[in-house]
């Protein structure tokens, strides 16, 4: 019998649940937490999930600064965020629960593994007594479940040492919950067979405990009912997988060089959080995928320089503090107006900052972090999926426009998994690099390597290797044209103007920008990156309400949007919410010189419904 | 890899037509024209090679050669030589740099890409001295060294650049001076031939900010004597008559008159450029003046695996191995339907 | 006699002369612009300078890529500007002719070295026939002057080469110019004393030379009338002396460390137009400077904060491709609030761009370049002699509010020369570095170093070394007061928003905005950097022709005046002129949300008066 | 300089009350604890000492020291440590760092320190892994690596640091293991008392992304027959049973047997850690496992011309010769009176 039989009990149906896991670094709650989610999305759930990791690798045990949480909401409907706040609280240890409690709903369901809630863990966690007896829990649903006995009496008889018991009890948690909310265990039970393969022993010993997680549920008295989440109905029709941001930034560069017919370069140097590009594409190489891991960011950058220069589409990708240091070379693409995608995970500043947290603070480098005019187009994804279409459309524009493109994830978006309806690669958009490959092509005339395409103003972007067309680049201002050195005053008034009309070209095929809600009213909530998921959701309790908000999402930073201007003098007022200090409300005042409101909260964490809720609320006529 | 081909090619047909900018005497315009001769020589046409640079008067390089081209950032040439490297293996990429640009501010590419061996040919344009921006004393100059920046002397001990690619794991290192016409044409065209990082550095004059920098090894009157010639398989002699020659002393070269306290040639280091161990090439790159004839040549040839061949061969395994999917790879391992 | 003996030609009084030098790299103009320059300001003129170097360091003797130009304006009254065309223009070889004719107002003077008008020097210029003969230049009083023979000439029996004689050939030009303007040559003859003080055959041959020079002027009938510029009447009394900007900011800033009482530590790395900043430095040793000839940009700035830490006035300086290389340390300079000031000298860009040309287009880099929320106080200077000032109040309010400050030139401040009336160093405001060097000052109280002062929310500069007052500084985000890691989500909001509240803070001791004009009226022209000049020549002409306009120069770029923001609001119009493609107008916007007009000619080149009074005119009521 | 002072110190006296937050059984809490027991021995006060560090697990290490410290950014702490040194020459300054920090983004720092030979010492974490970034290969990972980043194995050839070092001039390379306390806490005291820049390479455990990466070195089991500990002076002996040693065959070191084919004590390399050529250093550098036991130990300790000593004895020159007068300096050479 598989852990997906039907429970006795009754069950209660439910819209939507927010789930959060917490214990130490090494009681695999990302594991567990990723595992839940994906089977509610099999359920057919909608979901979003927020990974939140500790900073360091492994803090000892049962210290706060050791506490991993994992939340994910699933949801009978079409859901954007990963929930404010939880209805269910599951806790390993006193660390666990002390750095959690806060985002458990009164009379929120809590799970603790009590256990673990002795006096060395307990002021570890800085607890005195017991939060599990001083009945400083009373507001919640407090369900106490010695998990690590429960797992070594399941275990009897394997032959485990205490260790690797230990090591076992996430599955009885998970089988637990999989209880509570009816979830089919199949798909866990492959993936333990399937990582256990080659230790049989251990394999066992997991499916054994996860069964009896989900037995215990079933058969003690301690839960009298369980959930059920039904299916969600107003999802897209199409197959569905679970991704990441960071994964899907990967696949949406190695689906444009596929449709471009171009290998794909990867310079980069490790960082958080951005990392996972690097392992994603290092695993890729059967599709044209050549990873370069540098000595530094400035090495990739210029790896990457040199790679489009030899005509593959070439990618770096970093955070923060990379992008400062790959801001010199930035420019070198700039002059030498290269394709090249610049992906910048944003993570937690200035200087090494919160390298673990989510924020959305170097709108404003990559916009302006070189010397001289040295205009860049700059993108956002606004969520995991949305990272896929994102990439695919800088690499595009890079590849179409010969520049060097930015895009921006964050943290948020880069850990964080949601379901992604799953692209036909047929019916992406070819793109077609279009290289000067002959020298033929040049009817006898002398070849000029900046020479523009009138409508893109594009400069050629030749095969190297091709007899006849030998010429060369560099950072020095060039002549128009020719490509020689000038520093001739009028030609370098000139260019500054021609490389800003280039990127100011690309506003022509934005499209116009979609609405949710009227295309007037009295507040429009304008965002950008991840919050939009929070804000989009805000704003549509509001319109449930009658409220006249609308809301909308730039993908483009650079160039914004033609009709964008014209839209803002629509609302009374125009609320942007960023995790910065303000940074696209400066871009919006300082390209309309409008009046704009802000709403920031910069703590590394993504911006709730609540909270965006209330500040339309604060912004909306009484 | 890139093929010579059949019609015989002439230095000028790797000269642009931009005039060349260095100032009148400069040492780089001997390198210029050597280079032409060796590439002209080599035989790969022009559209199957690249030349690039970091910044410095040196770097300027590519605006003269009639290859494909690239004048980069300050420093980062190797980095960006590397990317073009990987992307397309069937060009011989070539790298100028100066004692600046490649020991200080890019020392770290440097040395990665030699520990790396990335089939390039690097040359390093060393005069002591940073010419473009107008005389500061480099990595290179000498303790003591009076310069704008250190008017009472410089206090930076330099690194002997042979020593720091030896360090780092160089697989081809050989060295020659600007007016040596002849022993430049002869590294050169071994550089050509090397698979794998070829570091060819030059001694340089720049007769603006550093006149005579090198003159006593440079100057016909000196060369003789105070330069030797590594050719290898053959016994270390040098000296205006070939009299003198250098003798191992346990781990210690030693100057020997041949022929004095019976010393025979016999009795001479023979240069072995191919040791696997690189302990000769590192007392090789300490010979020093005036205690030493300073090495010309090739210091350093040994074949070890090339970055950027095992990377192209990774992938191309993987395409034999592991049929590219993309819509598979989209799919990932489970999905679910909706609708 | 010395060439100073009087003319008994008549002579012509005139208000203002912009005279130009030109000539091959190895002809020495830079040394005869600047020798004429100092004996005007030694006769009491105000004086402006313009130094117009080649980017090749000696191209090819004769061709255009290789002319060095050198303009001086020097004037009876308050001048502002090197001039924009000049009413002299001496020309050493055709190259420099064809590089140069167009700065010369017609009907000017135009000495050009004859001899050097042969076949091959006039085909290296682009010249087919000779412009001397081919009636080209019958717009200007052209003189033709055999300079090498008359040289060569004059040199007879000093038994020197021909190439030596050559080289002499400068002072025989410059003697000239001294009769023409009768200026006093004995401080040229002082110098060449010095200079040639080991070689007295050369030292003799300058000599008679120069004085050839001279009475040539004097006794061919070629120039019928001398002129003269009477002293200036409307300067400000006291000491001056010609000082450039590069020399300004390191003199600023060693007065700073003097008054602060402090050790100054320089890190950079050569960069062009930078370079003669650590070139000084390294001269002043007894001041108690120390100079670090970095291996890179990030060497430097991170050896400063170093310095920084061990309690020295630590100064990096660069320009602006360094400065996007320091932008990392920037940050931890930022995160750490450690005193530190980075100088940029501005340059033509993107990339490597224009490294030996003037432009204004870092100033968004240096205000936004860095990841994540990292605020810093910015800082310009509007011209050579300002730089002193603009540099000493840089370092003070470092040290003062423990910041990383911005100080910035460009290309036309740090080489361009101009009269500086000298401070008395005992009035220049004492710094008080205030060290927290005692554990006693602690009161037994346990050690914060992110305690803040009330007034200026600077933390304690501790004095490394000192027993008890052991802490440690970094990267990542701290608690407030304790310095400890933090990633606690309301912390680091609190610690965002502290770090700008500090930089904000500064505002209140800016003083109120200085106006050249009414507090109202129909145009005000606000200028930053050095634009400052040109610009309130214009506005000055204007407002002697009873035109509205009023103009206001910024030293402060972050933050802004308090006043401001009032202030702009007073006019009908506000109009910046910048050599960018409008930087401080997207500050402006975004602060004051206005409609602002800009002006923007980047060519590498400083803008003209007659430029900027068309576009005053152009925006002012017709 | 810092001098030691008569109260005695104790390890603890240089730990501060910050949670450690290494993984339990990482490698660096053994380090810790032996710079922490060194200082004390060493004696001079915590307050008259800095610990700068880059970015990586190890570079936490200043937190944990009760000394001034700097948590920097990744690479830089040779850079901003030198400052602080130049500045503050009468603290002494240590530096943090690991394999990543120290040889790859920080590489070009690292090469200029050894080359100017900064009076600092630097404690080179190497566990051939980055751990902060959980788990890619580092520039001494070896070829052929699986790692996050490498699936296929890396293709990186990777530096030997000592090697590397010896490159850039170094004047004081060591090297120990992070569980080796004893030769730990003698290259700990050397490196303090050595005026110039004193590496140590010290090898570390990850226990959790490269575990057992040392084992071969470490072990109690193959320790004694698989390193060899290096002292001035000795004949280079080891094995579990002393019955090995190293003998100089020419240029190449030779493991042999004592005793066996009538090799004796006599016959072995002696080791000389003060000869001013660095030839033998890199002839250690190069002993490699499996071929040659791994030495540890001190591999050079020489004097030379220390970088900060001779700024600030610039410094004190001028000061002492040309007497600062601030006003003389803004008059500068000619001035002229208006008004
Ligand atoms: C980021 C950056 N920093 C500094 C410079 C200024 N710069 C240009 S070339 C150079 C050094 C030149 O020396 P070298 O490499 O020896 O070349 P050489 O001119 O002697 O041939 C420097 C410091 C620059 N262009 N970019
Ligand atoms: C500019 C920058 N790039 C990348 C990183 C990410 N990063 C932090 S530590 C590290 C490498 C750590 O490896 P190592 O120096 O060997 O230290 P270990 O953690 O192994 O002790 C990297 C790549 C960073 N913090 N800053
Ligand atoms: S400055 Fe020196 S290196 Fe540069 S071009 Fe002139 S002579 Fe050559
Ligand atoms: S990841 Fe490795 S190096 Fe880092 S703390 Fe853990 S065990 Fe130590
Ligand atoms: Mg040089
Ligand atoms: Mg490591």
């Amino acid at each position: 019998m598989t852990a997906s039989a039907t429970s006795a009990k009754p069950r209660e149906v439910r819209d939507s649940v927010v789930i959060r896991f917490a214990g130490d670094s090494g009681d695999g709650i990302q594991l567990t937490g990723s595992q839940f989610s994906a089977a509610s999305a099999l359920a057919g759930n909608d979901t979003a999930t927020f990974p939140d990791f500790p900073a360091e690798i492994r803090a000892p045990t049962g210290t706060l600064a050791g506490v991993s949480g994992f939340q994910l909401h699933f949801a009978s409907r079409d859901i954007l965020t990963p929930g404010d706040r939880a209805d269910v609280l599951v806790v390993m240890n006193p660390a666990a629960l002390a750095a959690n409690l806060k985002w458990l709903k009164p009379n929120g369901i809590l799970i603790a593994n009590a256990d673990s809630f002795q006096a060395k863990n307990l002021k570890m966690a800085g607890y005195g007594e017991s939060p599990l007896e001083d009945g400083s829990l009373a507001d919640y649903q407090l369900f106490q479940i010695d998990l690590s006995r429960l797992t070594n009496d399941a275990l009897q008889g394997f032959g485990l040492s205490a260790k690797e018991v230990e090591r076992c009890k996430n599955y009885f948690a998970l089988g637990l919950v999989f209880w509570l909310f009816a979830r089919n265990g199949e798909m866990v039970e492959d993936e333990i067979r399937r990582k256990f393969a080659s230790k049989p022993v251990m394999m066992e010993a997991n499916l054994k405990v996860f069964h009896a997680g989900w037995d215990y549920g079933e058969n003690t008295e301690l839960f009298a009912l369980s959930y059920s989440v039904p299916a969600a109905r107003d999802i897209a029709p199409g197959t569905y997988r679970s991704i990441a941001g960071n994964e899907a930034t990967a696949l949406g560069l190695v689906a444009a060089a596929h449709k471009a017919g171009l290998d794909l370069f990867y310079g980069s140097y490790p960082i958080t959080p951005a990392s996972d590009i690097l392992h994603t594409f290092a695993g890729l190489k059967e599709y044209g995928v050549r990873t370069f891991q540098a000595e530094d960011e400035i090495a990739a950058i210029c790896a990457a320089i040199g790679a489009a220069y030899g005509n593959q589409l070439a990618v770096t990708g970093t955070s923060g503090p990379g992008i400062a240091l790959k801001s010199e070379a930035m420019g070198l693409a700039v002059m030498t107006e290269l394709p090249l995608v610049i992906v910048n995970v944003q993570r937690g500043g200035p200087s090494t900052g919160l390298p673990t947290k989510t924020e959305q603070a170097d709108l404003l480098q990559v916009l302006y972090g070189r010397n001289g005019e040295s205009p860049m187009p700059v993108l956002a994804a606004r969520s995991a999926g949305d990272a896929f279409d994102t990439a695919f459309e800088a690499a595009r524009v890079a590849i179409k426009y010969r520049v060097p493109v930015v895009l921006l994830t964050d943290g948020a978006i880069a850990n964080g998994a949601e379901p992604w309806r799953i692209p036909d690669v047929d019916s992406l958009p070819t793109i077609e690099p279009n290289l000067l490959d002959d020298a033929a092509k040049l009817d006898g005339g002398p070849l000029l390597p900046y020479l523009r395409d009138v409508e893109t103003l594009a400069r050629p972007w030749i095969k190297l290797g091709t007899p006849g067309l030998e010429h060369r680049i560099g950072g020095i201002e060039k002549w128009d044209k020719t490509g020689h050195i000038s520093y001739d005053p009028q030609n370098h008034h000139n260019m500054v103007k021609l490389r800003q009309a280039k990127v100011d070209a690309i506003a022509a095929e934005i499209p116009p920008m979609h609405l949710e809600g009227a295309p007037e009213g009295d507040v429009l909530v304008l965002t950008w990156g991840s919050p939009y998921g929070a804000a989009l959701t805000a704003v549509r309790e509001l319109q449930a309400q009658g409220r006249a908000v609308t809301h909308a999402n730039l993908r483009w930073l650079n160039p914004l949007p033609l009709d964008l201007g014209a839209l803002l003098l629509k609302f009374r007022t125009v609320l942007v919410p960023e995790i910065n200090n303000g940074q696209l409300v400066k871009v919006l005042r300082a390209a309309y010189a409008l009046d704009i409101q802000q709403y920031n909260r910069i703590s590394g964490q993504p911006l709730s419904v609540v909270e965006l809720r209330d500040a339309i609320l604060n912004v909306l006529p009484h | 890899m890139t093929l010579a081909t059949d019609i015989a090619l002439k230095p000028k047909d790797f000269a642009t037509d931009q005039d060349v900018r260095w100032c009148p005497g400069c040492g780089d315009y001997a390198i210029l024209a050597a280079v032409q001769r060796a590439l002209a020589k080599q035989g790969i046409p022009p559209h199957q090679i690249a030349t690039i640079a970091g910044i410095g008067c040196s770097s300027r390089f590519p605006y003269y050669m009639a290859t494909y081209g690239f004048h980069t950032i300050h420093g980062r040439a190797p980095a960006v030589a590397t990317g073009l490297k990987v992307a397309r293996p069937d060009l011989q990429v070539w790298v100028a740099t100066g004692d600046g640009d490649s020991l200080s501010i890019g020392g770290n590419h440097f040395i990665h890409l030699l520990r790396r061996n990335v089939d390039l040919k690097v040359l390093l344009f060393n005069n002591r001295i940073y010419g473009l921006t107008k005389g500061q004393y480099s990595p290179t100059s000498e303790l003591g060294k009076k310069t704008k920046s250190s008017p009472q002397g410089s206090v930076d001990n330099p690194f002997l650049p042979m020593s720091l690619a030896v360090g780092a794991e160089g697989s081809f290192l050989a060295r020659s001076i600007d007016v040596d016409a002849k022993t430049l044409a002869d590294v050169l065209a071994a550089a050509g031939a090397h698979h794998g990082t070829a570091l060819v550095e030059i001694l340089q004059n720049c007769n603006i900010f550093n006149d005579g920098a090198w003159d006593h090894l440079s100057s016909k009157e000196f060369r003789a004597d105070q330069t030797i010639l590594l050719e290898h398989g053959k016994p270390m002699i040098f000296g205006a008559n070939r009299d003198k020659g250098i003798r191992l002393n346990g781990l210690r070269p030693e100057v020997v008159k041949i022929g004095e306290n019976g010393v025979t040639e016999a009795d001479l280091w023979v240069h072995d450029a191919h040791d696997e161990d690189p302990t000769r090439a590192f007392l090789l790159s300490r010979m020093e003046y005036p205690l030493f004839p300073v090495p010309v040549g090739i210091l350093r040839s040994v074949q070890r695996p090339v970055y950027d061949a095992l990377v192209n061969a990774q992938v191309d395994e993987q395409k034999a191995t592991r049929k590219a999917n993309l819509q598979g790879l989209l799919n990932g391992r489970s999905t679910w339907v909706v609708g």
